[in-house]
């Protein structure tokens, strides 16, 4: 779960990160009155859970406060396009107004977790405020990364080094070294699955400050952080997938036109193979998960329905938990619910899977069975 | 015969008065699995299905059956409780088929298994595994799609494991064992590890590999592959049509960097020597014609 | 370092281990006044820093205000002599005035450091109330121990077991679990060497109440704890163990007439073998420690010769990191500040050896030499 | 020839700009110890006595001079970094010397440490180790009275270790390692561990070893003396009248029911096999007798 850059600064703030000076805001005539108390002048931040902010307008350095006010109305109530986003982008709601900073470097510091080592390593680059997964891809030699042992936390060698090797002085190396173990506090306290700091500025008199935050909390993790529960915020989710997720769908938006129905990530990404393979782009990913009863699976067809680049359906199931019946029926019940004559390529297998078929078979829908994923293929081809 | 299963497997059902847990029981139980016994705090001396006793504590179920594969179907919450308590009472092989257990839950837990090497974690967010030959079922597969044979499974992900089992079994093609290693970032055994156990299996002929995009386990399993592993070997990668940056269901499956894509775990493969099933529904016909160039 | 019962139920209580109400009183009628605000009856407990107060008369159930007083006025400022205390006791300078709780089971909960487990252990035990070491000792089958790996903290798994083994009741074997995961946060957040609970009540109403509350924080830890340095009361220490703390020197009062000033805990135990075994009880156990400079070996001959039994003094010095002409030096700096005229048996060995011994020789303090342990054997029974 | 150290042992001392970490440096060089390196965070670049180079971190100390040694000496509250540091850099053999660090912080390592099975943590509150034939001294025990032999000295307190190597020396029974492994609750390396090393040390004869009353390390070596120590041992243990509940120095000395008596351990060691050194007074003489009845 994605929280705002002001939700996860008031956290740093709390664990001692330094932070700019800062307000947010929800209308003009609130900017006008935040950059009016700041002096004049701040820079106004969309609050978006989406990175690209920056080059995509979402950062204005502001001079005065009718400055502000004008600023802030083009942003507020607008959509912001970013390279991570689609096409629709994302809601502006809030602004965060803050005061204008005096950067000597900027530098990037992150906590995720690494699969190989299996826990979590803190990565530290000098080159902060850029894309950090393209330095990642072109120098990779110029990402430091120290692994976090759990027993042992992050450790003062390790803050040392990484302060090091970011060629920071003594004063700001021991800043950079208290901001690190905060860090390692959030991300373990928190449950996130990352904590960053891009920028993480030092300024003109060796001061550390977190010129941005990010944070995402772990989803799996939310039944023991209540108080982080309330920071989500739905209106910067597409509606479908927050729809989904709320139901224990997995869904996301594809391009294309073949709305997919299936159980397991593992075989809903073969499914995307198969019909991207056949020429058919899939609308979707769906991932229909486990404890799915005919309401659940009803549930995830309407949310494929709703999507109105969806001109027909493609379902793929393996009746294990899930059995076939139970899924045919929550298809029907979804197609009468929707009113929708869309036609139907249906793949299923192991458990009950004669009366599953049966209930497709007699519900009037357009259905195609097929047996195999190059049957699923041919007959998704015919159909486009 | 096959690897981690055999027929002196004795199974305990975490969670076996959960509806899941009933549910898988009793589905282990018709494939013909020796289900032993039941755990769920505070229904100890029940019986389920009037025939496995439920009891309080895994250090109960194992000193009155002689339990020694642990099944596991506790909600998240309480999923590494259930682990650490099998795993200290030196349960050889835990299989954890709960979804959703918080990361750093298993990171915890990783370090906590290291102290007992003895103990063997599946997943979690895994379907378990199974081995038709000895008619032993510990997961969530279907069992009827699975027939005894001579080639080893092994996938980061459940209903795609079930659909390549059923592509070889179609094909006339039994299996000595499948596993399903779990989709998480950080998981108990790795690919490495089972095909290690696959390699040193005299019933094991050839392997059939299922990877998706994500991490680099896959081109880890490419290294072992190329300096250590004996035996022919195919390789599924799903995810090449996935869109980048975008979460895709399970943890396992978010491409994060150039390793994680699924071309580069495809070439890294290659390289490696395994033969490379072009699509998702070739898994059985490459596996089959793999087979016929070994006779 | 040991602390107070009733500074340990306030930490107890702030991590939600239910205590019985009290209050700490300093004075006879202080006592009254809580215990009339508690309706008339209450239990006054010694808060001194030695067990098997009970027994020694500490604690004292109260009927009346007017008996509190009367309590409380024999308690306050008396010397309170346990089994555990030397024969001057300890001094009773306030006393905890608690309600009276129905009690229908006692029992015992605590955690330590298990030195071949290399780290924390929780103990439990059916028979609470009791002296848990001769519980131990006669029947250790009776003492249930779960080992708390570091990465993994207390797991749920095991306060159930604990419970089970402890035979307790739903609801209580809740509120247990509940109570051992807090005593194992204080035992890690406050580095501690022991929390206990003897006797944890069960009342008849099914709540779980620590009757009583012990803590002992590692002294090597207290640099990283301000909170809890100042808990610390020097009125319940032998003053001269005191001194001798606080100058990092390890001093324990014994009950023989030999004074003894060694380096190394090791040596320190040696020598006492061998002045016992010589027939000439040691009067202390005294290791100077690291880092000592003559002011430090001065500090440590003072205070052996601060005891009156001391009759005469055993030097054994291995120079090492300590020098033999430095502790030359402060031996006979003390003496000379004491004015004292006993006589000395020294053995030395080590670096700057000879120096040592012509400082010695040269004081005009009569003092024999040894070069072996055996001849240190010698002289001391000779001397006594 | 000995154990743990030899001609090929490079040092670096962690804290050498401190005065106890100078003072024994410049101790240990003087014995012809191979002192390469200094480590003080900040003070990098500044060079000990003419001769040593200092450096910022572990990392660099051990790149730059390819030390295999590390001797610690930072004070309590950084001790555990200092440990970690340089089992982090693959240091294989660590002394901490530093007294008073916290035990939950031992408690930690000795978990971190069980991940880095090719490093060995001797201490904390340890007095070192030293190699008389190798002219290697790794800890702060006065170089002059060792003598390069075949006994092995292994003990838990530091003074007394001098004392048994005075005695020894005195009769002319040269050493071929001294250990002094802790006086903590929890450290680094065990009795056992140490009486391993010298069993399988073809120069090493005989062993010394010094136990003290509290815990049950005494036991836990008899159990291994027993089963399989092959080499001839002579015991003492000090603290038999140490008046229980008292804490006596360091936490080592704190007697804890039965077993931490002296008077069990002796009677687990006896049984063991081992001779008894019946006071600290004749730790030499027994030690003698044993050699001779070898010949």
């Amino acid at each position: 779960m994605k929280i705002h850059e002001y939700q996860a600064k008031e956290i740093f703030a709390r664990h001692r990160i330094a932070v700019p000076r800062g307000k947010v805001v929800r209308t003009a005539q609130e900017a006008r009155q935040a950059v009016a108390d700041m002096g004049g002048q701040a820079v106004l931040k969309a609050q978006v859970h989406a990175g690209g902010r920056g080059k995509a307008g979402g950062v204005k350095v502001v001079r005065s406060a009718a400055d502000a006010e004008k600023a802030a109305r083009s942003l507020l109530g607008s959509n912001l396009v970013t390279h991570q986003t689609d096409s629709r982008g994302v809601p502006v709601n809030s602004l965060l107004v803050e005061e204008l900073m005096d950067i000597r470097r900027e530098l990037y510091l992150a906590i995720t977790i690494d699969r190989v080592f299996r826990g979590p390593v803190m990565l530290a680059c000098a080159a902060g405020g850029m894309d950090i997964e393209e330095v990642a891809a072109s120098r990779p030699q110029d990402i430091f990364t120290e692994p976090i042992e759990p027993v042992l936390g992050l450790m003062p060698y390790q803050t040392r080094r990484l302060a090091a090797r970011l060629q920071l002085p003594g004063a700001a190396a021991q800043s950079a070294a208290q901001v690190m173990q905060a860090m390692y506090r959030i991300f373990t306290e928190n449950d996130c699955s990352l904590v960053e700091i891009n920028p993480m500025i030092i300024t003109g008199d060796d001061r550390v400050v977190a010129l941005d935050a990010k944070m995402d909390v772990e989803g799996d993790a939310l039944f023991r952080h209540a108080d982080l529960r309330g920071l989500r915020d739905r209106a910067q989710e597409d509606p479908l997938e927050a729809e989904a997720a709320d139901k224990g769908i997995a869904y996301v938006k594809l391009d294309g036109q073949v709305g997919c129905l299936v159980n397991g990530a593992g075989l809903a990404m073969a499914t995307l193979d198969v019909t991207n393979a056949a020429g058919a782009p899939p609308a979707n990913f769906l991932d229909v998960g486990g404890g799915a009863d005919d309401e659940k699976v009803a549930s995830a067809v309407q949310i494929i329905l709703s999507d109105p680049a969806v001109n027909r359906v493609l379902v793929n199931v393996f009746g294990g938990i899930l059995r076939c019946d139970v899924a045919a029926r929550g298809i029907v019940l979804a197609f009468q619910r929707k009113g929708a004559d869309l036609p139907l390529v249906v793949r299923m297998l192991g458990t009950n899977v004669d009366e599953g078929k049966a209930i497709l078979r007699d519900s009037g829908l357009k259905v195609t069975f097929a047996d195999t994923l190059n049957e699923v293929s041919q007959a998704i081809r015919r159909r486009g | 015969m096959g690897i981690l299963l055999d027929e002196s497997s004795r199974i305990m059902v975490q969670g076996i008065t959960g509806r899941e847990g009933g549910f898988h029981a009793r589905a282990c139980m018709a494939y013909g699995t020796k289900v032993v016994a039941g755990v769920t705090p505070g229904k100890g001396g029940q019986v389920f299905e009037n025939k496995v006793p439920v009891f309080d504590s895994v250090e109960d179920a194992v000193r009155e059956t002689g339990a020694n594969v642990a099944l596991i179907f506790v909600p998240p919450p309480f999923a590494a409780d259930a682990v650490a308590e099998s795993a200290a009472c030196g349960v050889p092989l835990i299989a954890c088929i709960t979804e959703g257990v918080p990361v750093q839950d298993t990171v915890r837990l990783s370090r906590y298994l290291e102290r007992h090497p003895n103990v063997r974690l599946i997943g979690p967010n895994c379907p378990g595994l199974i081995n038709p030959g000895a008619k032993c079922k510990v997961g969530i597969m279907p069992g009827s799609i699975h027939r005894p044979g001579r080639v080893g499974v092994v996938s980061r992900s459940g209903t795609l494991t079930y659909e390549a089992v059923s592509q070889l079994t179609n094909l006339g093609i039994g299996q000595s064992s499948c596993v399903g290693i779990g989709g998480d970032p950080v998981i108990g055994t790795s690919f490495v590890e089972v095909l290690k156990l696959y390699n040193a299996d005299p019933d094991t002929d050839m392997v059939v590999f299922i990877g998706e995009i994500g991490g680099s386990m896959e081109q880890s399993a490419a290294a072992y592959i190329k300096e250590e592993f004996t035996k022919p070997i195919c390789v599924l990668i799903v995810g090449a049509t996935a869109p980048a940056g975008k979460r895709m269901g399970h943890a396992g499956a978010i491409i994060t960097g150039e390793s994680a894509r699924a071309e580069a775990k495809v070439e890294a493969l290659r390289q490696a020597g395994a033969a490379i099933i072009p699509t998702p529904a070739d898994i059985g016909s490459t596996a089959q014609a793999l087979l016929r160039r070994m006779r």
